[in-house]
């Protein structure tokens, strides 16, 4: 177990208490939220590994996709949110259509 | 170096705990305010954490747009929901399905939690990736920073198509209709002084990321997320595009840098017979057009993502 | 370690007690105004003696002027913001603490 | 000429057009409707060039930034990208021709950026080599399709697009972390060097895992198929097209290329497992197209049976290799066809009644002949009659079946296509019947009536051109060299 594995873990422990909390929360914000960290999740083991090359530099093409996933992340988060401003002005709620059933 | 090994043990430790524990909590505690404001703190916490995996370029995107511009926006977001006039709206309507209080969940998340866990623990403890290849031709890339020069050279045209997805959210957004920016009645005298005072100082900033990107950490997104948090305040300080500024010119500004990049990709593939082959005595030049003309249209994308709507259907509610 | 070493660590010290301070008040202060008072103040002497403290193995003018703005900005932003919060407080009708 | 033909780079073409193409359509949306079409068309000649270029050179192959794999992007265009390619052109022209009557300015000037731009994702993806590029065109083909399924606006459609994107994205992170996985296993994204790296170790399992989940999620694979349905039921009628017949053969494409070139060899099991998925898919998706009372539902859930017939292939494939792939690709290509033309003839009878309920279509057979011709000739392809092109891939996936002894399978399809045939005509039954209700009708534009019955025509002719089809989709044998295979 090395700082790299630590952080490569705690990448896949980000990812399902994403899962977790997107499967369980009807709030669609609380979604995003969770679609976020799952995200991060991701993005923290990509970089994680990249340390492994042995040597002084880490390997630069994960980063590279990390930064192109957190611009990424943030289109679908802007997108998202609007879609939740419009259907809460639309139906009055932030939830989705069935999932309102059973939480009423 | 003992001592220094278990220091930076007992960092990493305390950093990944934190980030679990704030997540956890941005997750589950019930209000939704509270939630947002502990995903930004998460959003810090996660920019200190590559910086101690030594990825200092993605820890200045990370603060600049992870914690910074979406926390802005997801602030927004709830202010406007607030504001539209449902309590139920905000308030979490407890769960979800059937499934949301039954233990099912956690049990196959935990699962998938061990499982991928062991599958880190399985990758080699040792692996070279792509590094000895960058190191290779990043004297040929036109650039010295090597995350830079995967990102605009040797694979600029996934940076090419990722433009696109944020130029698309923003298309998303505008054929939404937006929302209305919700502003405080009373513009405080404050922020507008503090966002005059510091308008030029991230100007600079970001063209200093910009430039020193090339060599050093930074580069054209983390620039234009500089821009972008500089039109955000702009934007909460009362000030708004004139009238005439909203069309062409608006848009011009959001396109320039997907456009920029696809002429060069043009101009590229004529001369060289390779998309956005860039030859190395013109490399940089080419790299820095592309990022020059991408940090201004990401700029302009975040701060409009930010204000909602096309500015031609804001209706202000003051 | 040379004498500036010690310097340096002695400035990092008295900062963090500065920033422990703070965030002490933060947590047991009763209202909002108050919590804001303990963390701006506090923080912003603690921000300056670590400024201070790595002033002194500053290698060059430039390293200096990068840590003197960065004081300055948080300053700027850190006085602003608090008379924002308690701004926006006072506006919603957040009562201030009596004994 | 011909040599010019051979040489020019038509790959490019096919996503610096539409890229272009979307971007001034934004900057200047009063010419958006004609430059929208233009850029469409010229596309399309693309992959006619393309096409030529395939048949004469063979496979192509272009270098972006001009590294090469491992350091760089691969595009590699063979048969299977050209069917793909193909099909994304000609429903792609049929939906921009009906679009230019369909909607009004005001939607027009949103539908045109985002569809170009969509067009741009799928013509990238489909020539795509780099499974992190591949994520890239897959978060930008997402985020166009669920802009362009909210179009229409209202709760319904926001909902479903609202839950649609949630989908996409789960299913673009799952793939994502499969991606990152193969990655810190074999040090590189591109698919051949990948191929030649991978061994059998607990990473290779993880990635064909997630990243299979993901597409499946994202291509609507039962039972997560739940978004689907409403999210292409509320869409306005060329973007339910264009995201039955194209988007979420995308995200399918993605994972057949991946099996074949890196799963295939890893995968004890989880092909019969998507096999029953793909069988529960088509009974339950057929099922509930029956029950539906409203006939973009209906056709929705007849996309997602018709998905579950392309799952059918994997483990026939598998084992017995190019007659089951063949027969998959050709449903592929009649499908898309023929949903979008169903889609459109929807569009047609939705603007005509102003409603979509099946029982009170009130005799559109007569006042709206040509919509309805083009419901029943889809209809036909979708049911796998002969001559249709749905005929001839159901014809060659139960020939595989049958040749493997997989009696079981070839039940479900046979059953499958009955069920088709239920829904087909309890549409038209109500389309040839005096409604209860009568309603004042608006008119439909003959350029919305005549692309939907040429695409269905498209899908039924296409029977006719099975071989020559066949040996495009052979260039390259991406299924594998057929002497192996039957």
């Amino acid at each position: 177990m090395t700082a790299i594995h630590l952080y490569a873990l705690a990448g896949v422990g980000l990812f399902t208490l994403g899962l977790h909390a997107l499967i369980v929360h009807a709030h669609l914000l609380r979604k995003i939220l969770a679609v976020n960290v799952m995200g991060s999740g991701v993005f923290l083991l990509l970089v994680a590994l990249a340390r492994r090359t042995g040597e002084a530099l880490p390997d630069a093409v994960p980063q590279a996709m990390v930064l192109t996933g957190i611009v990424v992340a943030i289109a679908a988060t802007a997108l998202a949110l609007v879609l939740i401003l419009q259907l809460a002005a639309e139906t009055g709620r932030a939830t989705l259509p069935d999932d309102r059933r059973e939480s009423r | 170096m003992a001592a220094l090994s278990s220091l930076a043990w007992l960092i990493d430790g305390l950093l990944v705990v934190g980030l679990l524990w704030l997540a956890w909590r941005a997750l589950s505690c019930r209000d939704l305010f509270t939630a947002i404001v502990l995903f930004i703190a998460f959003g810090l916490l996660m920019a200190l954490a590559w910086v101690r995996l030594e990825a200092p370029d993605i820890a200045l995107a990370e603060a600049a747009i992870g914690a910074g511009l979406t926390g802005a926006l997801l602030l927004a977001a709830l202010a406007r929901l607030q504001s539209a006039d449902a309590d139920e709206v905000i308030t979490e309507r407890g769960a979800g399905r059937w499934w949301s209080t039954s233990p099912l969940p956690w049990l196959a998340v935990s699962a998938i939690a061990v499982g991928m866990g062991y599958v880190v623990m399985s990758l080699p403890a040792a692996a070279p990736g792509l590094s000895h290849e960058v190191a290779t031709h990043l004297a040929a890339s036109g650039v010295g920073n090597p995350v830079t020069a995967v990102l605009l050279n040797f694979r600029g045209y996934d940076t090419l198509l990722e433009l696109m997805v944020l130029l698309l959210a923003l298309l998303g957004v505008w054929s939404l209709g937006g929302m209305p920016l919700h502003i405080d009645t009373h513009p405080s005298p404050v922020l507008d002084t503090l966002s005059r005072q510091l308008l030029p100082v991230l100007i600079l900033v970001a063209a200093y990321l910009l430039w020193a990107g090339a060599d050093a950490p930074g580069g054209a997104f983390q620039a234009g997320a500089v821009l972008g948090a500089a039109g955000v305040l702009l934007l909460l300080a009362g000030w708004r595009l004139r009238t005439g500024l909203t069309r062409l010119p608006l848009r011009l500004a959001l396109i320039v840098g997907p456009v920029t990049f696809v002429i060069v990709a043009a101009v590229t593939l004529l001369v060289e017979g390779q998309l956005l082959a860039f030859p190395t005595e013109h490399a940089g030049l080419l790299i820095l057009i592309v990022e020059t003309a991408a940090m201004l249209s990401i700029g302009a994308t975040l701060a409009a993502l930010f204000m909602g709507g096309h500015p031609d259907n804001q209706q202000v509610h003051r | 370690m040379t004498p500036s070493d010690y310097l340096t660590a002695c400035l990092l010290i008295v900062g963090a007690v500065f920033f422990l301070a703070g965030t002490l008040g933060l947590l047991r202060f009763p209202d909002v105004y108050t919590r804001l008072h303990a963390l701006t103040k506090a923080d912003n002497v603690g921000l300056g003696l670590m400024i201070a403290g790595l002033a002194v193995q500053a290698t060059s003018w430039a390293v200096l002027g990068k840590l003197l703005l960065i004081w300055v900005l948080v300053l700027l932003a850190g006085a602003s913001v608090a008379q924002l919060i308690a701004r926006g407080a006072l506006h919603r009708g957040v009562r201030w603490w009596r004994r | 000429m011909a040599a010019l033909v051979e040489s020019l780079p038509w790959a490019a073409l096919l996503i610096l057009l539409p890229l272009g193409g979307g971007l001034i359509c934004f900057l200047l949306p009063g010419m958006a409707r004609l430059l929208g079409l233009l850029t469409v068309f010229a596309a399309a000649l693309s992959v006619v060039g393309l096409g030529w270029q395939l048949h004469t050179v063979g496979v192509y192959r272009h270098l972006p930034g001009g590294w090469g794999a491992p350091l760089g992007i691969e595009w590699h265009a063979d048969g299977l990208s050209l069917l793909m390619l193909a099909a994304t052109a000609l429903v792609g022209i049929a939906v921009s021709v009906y679009a230019t009557a369909y909607f009004e300015r005001q939607q027009a000037v949103r539908f045109w950026p985002l569809w170009l731009l969509l067009l741009a994702a799928l013509n990238a993806l489909f020539l795509s080599a780099d499974i992190f590029n591949l994520y890239v065109t897959l978060e930008m083909m997402g985020l166009a399709s669920v802009a362009l399924a909210a179009l229409a606006g209202g709760g319904d459609a926001l909902g479903s697009a609202m839950r649609y994107l949630l989908a996409t994205l789960l299913g673009s992170l799952l793939y994502l972390l499969g991606v990152a996985l193969l990655y810190h296993g074999f040090g590189s994204v591109d698919i051949a060097t990948l191929a030649a790296r991978l061994t059998p170790s607990p990473a290779v399992w993880a990635a064909l895992g997630l990243i299979t989940a993901g597409l499946a999620l994202k291509t609507a694979l039962f039972p997560l198929h739940f978004w689907l349905p409403p999210a292409h039921a509320a869409a306005p009628a060329p973007v339910s097209a264009l995201l039955s017949a194209l988007v979420v053969k995308a995200s399918f494409y993605i994972l057949l290329r991946l099996w074949l070139e890196l799963f295939g060899d890893h995968a004890a099991g989880v092909d019969a497992l998507l096999a029953v998925l793909g069988a529960l898919a088509v009974l339950w998706g057929s099922v509930q197209a029956l029950r539906q009372s409203r006939l973009k539902l209906l056709v929705a859930y007849s996309t997602v049976a018709q998905i579950g017939y392309l799952f059918l292939a994997f483990p026939l494939g598998m084992a017995a290799g190019v007659v089951a792939w063949n027969g998959m690709a050709f449903l592929v290509l009649s499908h898309a066809l023929a949903k979008a033309a169903m889609f459109l003839s929807a569009g047609n009878l939705l603007r005509f009644g102003g409603h979509d309920r099946i029982a009170d279509l009130d005799r559109v057979a007569q006042r709206l002949p040509l919509t309805t011709a083009a419901f029943a000739v889809a209809g036909v392809s979708i049911m796998g009659l002969p001559p249709s092109g749905g005929f001839i891939g159901k014809w060659l996936l139960l020939q595989a079946a049958l040749a493997q002894g997989r009696w079981d399978l070839a039940a479900i399809m046979l059953l499958g296509g009955l069920l088709a045939a239920a829904y087909v005509f309890k549409v038209l039954g109500h389309a040839f019947t005096q409604a209860p209700v009568a309603h004042a009708p608006r008119a439909v534009p003959a350029g919305m009536e005549w692309t939907a019955l040429l695409l269905a025509l498209a899908a039924l002719l296409l029977g006719f051109f099975a071989a020559p089809v066949l040996s495009l989709i052979g260039i390259g044998d991406a299924f594998g060299s057929p002497a192996v295979g039957s």
